[in-house]
């Protein structure tokens, strides 16, 4: 019973670990501190592996501990904490592999792979938390894990970046932090439950219990990059490209996302919401985020910039899940969560590749790069097909459940939405493919060979293994252990019955 | 009114005298002569307001020959300090923006 | 076993500065290693006794208050004693490879240390009005002298406005102990407390109450009281400007909330506990907001104390007229506050004098490149700035978490809005530092490698004000010990 | 010069501290006495070891504080010495050739020290004590070096710093020896309350007349400085 | 009666020394006013049975801070280079 109760512990810790040591690795030990960032990482998904396996057979992963008089530092491990923290493990394992490749012979990795590892560690945390106070916790040590990330190469840019960032993330923070401690005097310290705790509070308390919500939607919201409070995250696009993929697909947009549908679901309740009338507004919100951003993106000449726009509409999915009533909906938006993540993690190091490889930021000097790296290439089509919707990638299966969902309950305007954006997303994803192979070669002015393969092995693996992720991902998605199906599952228990 | 109480109420007049001077003058030698001026003051108070309730009262008495000591040994770090800071930059106020006159002590009295 | 504990406890610090007097500032290094070490001990038991047994009353000299002085020891006084033997550890192992030990005038250091080491203890203890004045006195001439030794004109110009400050406080606190002892006829807080609750004249008190309170946030710096201490905390060596705003401020502002507390609350108004909170308030903000103008990396620190130092004035309206488990929350937000600002607050100048040392300047865009030459103190400067912008987690966090809750207990809103607004403005100062050394400049390339018990001992600090986060039930735990009133 | 604003502020200032006081000082004074400390204080004189009361407080029934004041005294001479770097603390310019002067002061200093000596006996049941003692001990010093007799002791060495610490390093292993013989801090063992009062008293007086003489002596004159931190 | 007097007046005395020694314009008279209010304190300390502290007083409060001060001034003279000054001191 002990041990099992130290799994979670363990999990946090093994990041925590593997960043102390690699802080105080000196520049030069390159193996030792790969050797290190791989095992932490293979640990973490056995960890993660193995509470996934407990919580399917309802095992109880919890820990409690009083932190400060009457508030207590909680870790539990639910199915839908799980489905983040496996997400977070297995692409942290990717993503440390392609930032190994990417970073060789860079200075000051030592401080990047500690704060990576760091980083990590809180984004387990956010999964694991099991109430809004170790939830804040993490989040807030997320945001100042990231910084040193996110200004990493130390030029005016990244700064000024890294300054808006911390800027943007820790008013949020602090929105949700008076959220949190607001909603403590109203009903006490409760923890995250399925099917919510707020079901039985008394009639006079939900009008502020409305504004406690306005509240921590504002300060999720900041992270989930919701409209208007997404400023920071084209910004950050300077950030070295495994970083970007971190943000994008893994922490910090996820936490807010994934922080959003907890207060929703497991702290609110999803009836409870439904009943203060909370959701609609939100839906509505998600709704104008997706269209706005994919419009953005339409525009960007910037690839990495054009790619973070789309992030802005596309990690508002999630958040219009939890916004839809009803079983279904919520499977939508909970199955983007994942599918959301292995789809732009693989966009991501693929543009990192072709940074890295022909020199390429803009979009124009796409142009014929297909023949130069085609598994690259064929990785950031299928990824891209699969955020346009297209069966029978990942993105389709989002798409049509949560298009569905919303017909069941009779919210025809959001597949109004999904349709539009769809088309959006087709707008700016299929010139950029069409250039990748129909047009004749760009002149780089930059051109690196490693050898045979087009580009550096540790570079190419990591996106053609998220690409097929997102292929299985839809053809399989009927199978247990898809994350279609653990979606159901964690739907299946977030209703009352 | 009893002998205490009168000395009592001159300790409060010094006190007022004593904070003004600090305040308004600026040569750091007059400043520490204020201090010592507050300094009496205080010990008038306690020992006339104690002696008024209580005829000879030997414990103030004692904390005042305390207070004496202490403040003869902050008045003599002071008065080192000054000095070494005179020596230094030849000034005799804190303020940095009096111009090199400022070690003229008669210039800017009162 | 308390006897043996409180003689230790007493007669180290003013035995190890009587004898390292008498020595060179090596050999006084050495055997202040020693007394360190005993400190540690003899706290560390005190503090186990009280945890076991609770706190006791120790009669010194063996005289009964009134008469003579009691020392009262209880729970949050051994948190306190612990908290200054670690900081004033660290400090003091900083300073022994900071200074240059071959200046003549260094040999002075570990006597005024310890003096002030003291003089921290008496303060802690002091049950007694005019004990607390004389132990006040103790630290402000100690910390006058280790800001002038050996200083320039600049050290000696702050350390002339910092004694006149510090004087005219004591001597306005006196003032407020001379009325109470005409009003009361005692000097025991503990007797004043008592009769203040029967004494149908206790309103008449309010004058002396205020010249306590306003001497003593003279001496604590308390906006618009804090001019003198930007100047002689930034000009001060590193390890003593440590000193001084991780402990010596807190001495005079834990006499005003023991006064406040005891006795304070039964005579005072409303408006003087507002009054007391928004001079806290605009401390907060103004202090941030300079800190983020200073152009020099220890100004930025110092000023940024002049803003941590306005948290602990929120404690007086948090806990006038409201109920008392309100005023509960208040206090051990503020005991939080003190303890998580005194670690890192000290791990931050002591990391500032190592980056400095580095980089031979003391100008925040000197800093450039630091990063990746100085990480471990760089990274200690970061820790310690997290605890100070009141980020999880960390003590400052824990502390601002239970001000906040204590706010909105008590429906003074308008706290919290100066709570959040005051974390980011430090957030703001903070991060200006970060910038400016992971920015990559070229032509900076070498830096003095400072050594590396001086950057440990930065770090120990740090990590030290993030386990105060994680550990808040158990270190305010101490503090609810049982305390056996003896009459 | 300040602003006639300022000086008008200033002057309200002060004069609401004062009527206020005033008006405190007058209300206090019309409540009943409250304390019966005096009394307290006359009952246990006896067990105290010496007659005079205000001794009493100061050595035994607040030694404490005493002990504490001592120390400050210590931190003021240090602050003073180490601010002077010169070998010696006498100061040519003060020397003296009157020797109508120097006849007056063999026979004045000689009478100051006995007169401090008997300020020191007389503390016990009369006034004065080792603070009195002390003063004129440093008095005495004072005099012999306006007018430029030697000092040769008070050279920053060794032996003046020892001389600082004398009393305060006495009056702390009483105490501890107290506390090591299983009594709390300062308590005096009750057979010797006398002469340990008295040894202390000695040697404070030494030390106290050193102090205060060397904190007058240790005028900085000297043009040694130290970079600020930083700027090397 | 005459004592009352004798106590007004002291009093009287007392606070038009402190005022002189802060208001007067040449810094060595201060100082040396500020003596005589130290030589007064001593005074009133005996009015006020208080032996002890009158003789801690003329000591300290008056005689050793005031001869404190006076070299002060006399170094800052000096500093200024006006040797007449010093004379002055002395005598």
């Amino acid at each position: 019973m002990m041990q099992q109760a130290l799994i979670p512990v363990f999990a946090l810790l093994c990041s925590m670990l593997a960043a102390a040591i690699i802080f105080t690795l000196p520049e030069e030990r390159q193996r030792l501190r790969t050797v290190i960032n791989l095992l932490a990482a293979l640990i973490k998904v056995a960890l993660v592996g193995v509470m996934t396996w407990g919580v399917l057979n309802e095992r109880d992963y919890g820990l409690s501990y009083e932190i400060l008089p009457g508030v207590s530092f909680v870790l539990q491990a639910d199915a839908l904490a799980m489905m983040f923290a496996g997400l977070s493990a297995v692409l942290w394992l990717l993503t440390t592999i392609y930032a190994v490749g990417y970073l060789e012979g860079s200075p000051n990795r030592s401080r990047f792979f500690g704060f990576f590892s760091l980083c990590v560690a809180s984004t387990m945390g956010i999964a694991l938390a099991g109430n809004l106070f170790t939830f804040f916790l993490f989040y807030e040590m997320l945001t100042l894990s990231t910084y040193p990330l996110v200004v990493h190469r130390g030029t005016d840019k990244a700064l000024r970046a890294g300054r808006n960032y911390i800027m943007y993330t820790l008013s949020g923070g602090a929105a949700l932090l008076l959220g949190i401690i607001w909603l403590q005097g109203l009903v006490g310290d409760i923890s995250f439950q399925e099917t919510g705790q707020l079901k039985d509070v008394d009639e006079n308390l939900h009008l502020p219990l409305m504004l406690v919500f306005g509240l921590l939607v504002a300060g999720l919201g900041v992270k989930a990059a919701l409209f208007p409070l997404h400023g920071w995250l084209p910004q950050a696009m300077v950030a070295p490209a495994p970083v970007s993929a971190l943000l994008h697909a893994v922490a910090v947009v996820k936490a807010g996302a994934f922080g959003i549908v907890r207060v929703v679901y497991d702290l609110y309740g999803i009836e409870f919401a439904t009943l203060l009338g909370v959701l609609e507004p939100l839906g509505w919100l998600a709704a104008f985020t997706i269209v706005y951003g994919s419009v953005r993106a339409l525009s960007q000449s910037d690839l990495k910039r054009r790619l973070a726009y789309s992030t802005v509409s596309q990690v508002s999915y999630i958040v219009l899940g939890a916004a839809v009533f009803g079983p279904v909906g919520t499977v939508g938006g909970l199955v983007h969560l994942l599918h959301q993540g292995i789809m732009k993690i693989t966009l991501f190091f693929c543009a990192g590749n072709y940074a890295e490889t022909l020199g390429i930021h803009k979009v124009q000097e796409l142009n014929g790069a297909g023949r130069r790296m085609p598994l690259t290439s064929a990785a950031f089509t299928l990824a891209a097909f699969g955020m346009i919707g297209a069966p029978p990638l990942a993105g389709f299966v989002t798409k049509w459940t949560l298009g569905s969902g919303a017909l069941n309950v009779g919210m025809e305007w959001v597949v109004a939405v999904l349709l539009i954006s769809s088309m959006l997303n087709a707008a700016y994803f299929l010139p950029v493919i069409h250039r990748l192979w129909f047009l004749s070669e760009y002149e780089w002015s930059y051109q690196r060979r490693w050898g045979r393969l087009e580009t550096h092995s540790w570079l190419l693996w990591p996106p053609l293994v998220t690409a097929s992720l997102t292929l299985l991902a839809g053809l399989f998605a009927v199978l247990p252990f898809s994350p279609l199906s653990w979606a159901e599952l964690i739907a299946a228990r977030e209703y009352l019955p | 009114m009893s002998t205490p109480l009168l000395y009592a109420l001159t300790g409060a007049v010094l006190w007022g005298i004593g904070l003004m001077g600090l305040i308004g003058l600026r040569h750091l030698l007059r400043k520490l002569l204020a201090l010592n001026l507050i300094g009496s003051a205080t010990f008038l108070i306690l020992v006339g307001l104690a002696q008024h309730h209580n005829g000879p009262d030997p414990v103030p008495q004692a904390l005042v020959l305390t207070g004496i000591v202490v403040s003869i040994a902050a008045t003599a770090l002071g008065v080192v300090l000054i000095r070494r800071y005179f020596h230094l930059t030849g000034r005799t106020e804190l303020e940095s923006e009096v111009p090199e006159a400022g070690r003229d002590e008669e210039g800017h009295s009162g | 076993m308390s006897n043996w504990l409180m003689a230790g406890l007493l007669f180290t610090p003013l035995a190890l500065a009587t004898v390292s007097l008498l020595l060179g500032f090596r050999q006084g290094r050495a055997l202040s290693w020693l007394g360190m070490l005993l400190q540690l001990l003899v706290s560390v038991g005190l503090w186990w006794l009280v945890r076991h047994e609770g706190g006791f009353y120790y009669t010194l000299a063996g005289w009964d208050a009134p008469l003579g002085i009691e020392l009262r020891v209880d729970g949050l006084v051994v948190t306190f004693l612990l908290l200054t033997t670690l900081v004033a550890s660290g400090c003091g192992i900083h300073a022994g490879f900071y200074l240059e030990p071959d200046r003549p005038w260094q040999r002075y250091f570990w006597p005024l240390y310890w003096f002030l080491w003291a003089g921290l203890n008496t303060v802690w203890m002091g049950g007694d009005l005019f004990n607390l004045y004389v132990g006040l006195e103790l630290i402000t001439l100690s910390a006058v002298g280790l800001v002038a030794l050996g200083g320039q004109a600049e050290a000696l110009r702050a350390a002339l406005r910092y004694l006149l400050a510090a004087l005219l406080g004591s001597l306005a606190y006196l003032l407020g102990v001379a009325l109470v002892y005409g009003q009361f006829g005692t000097l025991s807080l503990a007797d004043v407390a008592g009769q203040v609750r029967v004494s149908e004249h206790a309103l008449l008190m309010r004058p002396a109450l205020v010249l306590m309170l306003v001497g003593l946030a003279l001496k604590t710096a308390l906006f618009p009281l804090h001019g003198w201490l930007p100047p002689a905390h930034g000009i001060a060596k590193s390890p003593v400007s440590a000193l001084l705003s991780a402990l010596v401020v807190k001495a005079s502002f834990y006499i005003a909330a023991r006064v406040w507390l005891e006795a304070g609350v039964a005579v005072a108004s409303q408006w003087m506990a507002q009054l007391l909170g928004v001079l806290g308030a605009v401390a907060i903000i103004w202090g941030s907001w300079l800190a983020l103008c200073q152009p020099r990396l220890k100004q930025v620190v110092a000023y940024s104390s002049v803003a941590q130092i306005g948290y602990l004035f929120l404690l007086f309206p948090l806990t006038f007229g409201v109920e008392a488990s309100v005023s509960l929350h208040a206090q051990q937000g503020i005991t939080l506050q003190v303890i998580s600002h005194a670690l890192a607050k000290a791990a931050m100048f002591l990391a500032a004098g190592n980056l400095i040392l580095a980089v031979g300047s003391n100008r925040v865009e000197a800093l450039a490149g630091v990063s990746h030459f100085l990480p471990f103190s760089l990274f200690s400067f970061g820790l310690a700035g997290v605890s100070l912008m009141g980020l999880p987690p960390s003590g400052g966090f824990a502390a601002k978490w239970m001000l906040l809750q204590a706010s909105m207990a008590s429906g003074q809103w308008w706290w919290i809005m100066v709570l959040a607004g005051g974390g980011l403005l430090s957030a703001a100062y903070v991060f200006r530092i970060y910038k400016a050394s992971f920015l990559e400049r070229d032509e900076q390339d070498h830096f003095y490698h400072p050594d590396r018990r001086l950057e440990v001992a930065a770090m120990l600090l740090a990590l030290a004000s993030l386990g105060v986060g994680v550990s808040g039930s158990q270190v305010l735990s101490v503090m609810a010990m049982p305390f056996e009133e003896v009459q | 010069m300040r602003s006639p604003a300022a000086r008008i502020g200033m002057l309200l200032l002060a004069l609401m501290l004062t009527a206020l006081l005033g008006r405190s000082v007058w209300q206090l004074s019309m409540l009943e006495p409250a304390s019966d400390l005096p009394r307290q204080l006359q009952d246990k004189l006896a067990a105290s070891g010496v007659e005079h009361p205000v001794t009493a407080v100061l050595l035994n029934f607040r030694s404490y504080d005493t002990l504490l004041e001592i120390a400050v005294l210590v931190i003021a001479a240090m602050a003073g010495i180490s601010m002077a770097r010169t070998r010696s603390l006498e100061d040519p310019e003060l020397r003296t050739s009157d020797t109508l002067l120097r006849a007056l002061l063999r026979w004045l200093v000689p009478l100051m020290l006995l007169l401090a000596g008997y300020l020191l006996w007389a503390g016990a049941d009369r006034p004065g004590g080792a603070f009195q003692a002390g003063a004129m001990l440093a008095a005495t010093g004072v005099l012999m070096r306006l007018t430029g007799l030697p000092l040769d002791f008070l050279r920053p060495g060794i032996l003046l710093r020892i001389g600082l610490v004398l009393g305060f390093a006495l009056f702390l292993l009483v105490g501890l020896a107290s506390a090591i013989a299983g009594d709390v801090f300062l308590a005096y063992p009750r057979e010797f309350v006398k002469g340990l009062i008295l040894s202390i008293e000695t040697l404070l007086t030494l030390s106290i007349g050193m102090i205060l003489l060397a904190l007058f002596v240790a005028a900085p004159v000297n043009d040694a400085s130290e970079p600020e931190e930083g700027e090397k | 009666m005459v004592e009352i007097l004798l106590d007004l007046l002291l009093a009287l005395a007392l606070i038009l020394t402190a005022a002189a020694a802060l208001l007067s314009q040449d810094l060595f008279r201060a100082i040396v006013v500020f003596i005589a209010f130290g030589l007064l304190m001593a005074v009133c300390w005996v009015r006020l049975q208080a032996p002890d502290i009158a003789l801690a007083e003329a000591a300290i409060g008056a005689g050793l801070t005031g001869v404190l001060l006076l070299d002060a001034v006399s170094h800052f003279r000096r500093g200024r280079g006006t040797d007449s000054v010093v004379e002055e001191e002395r005598g």
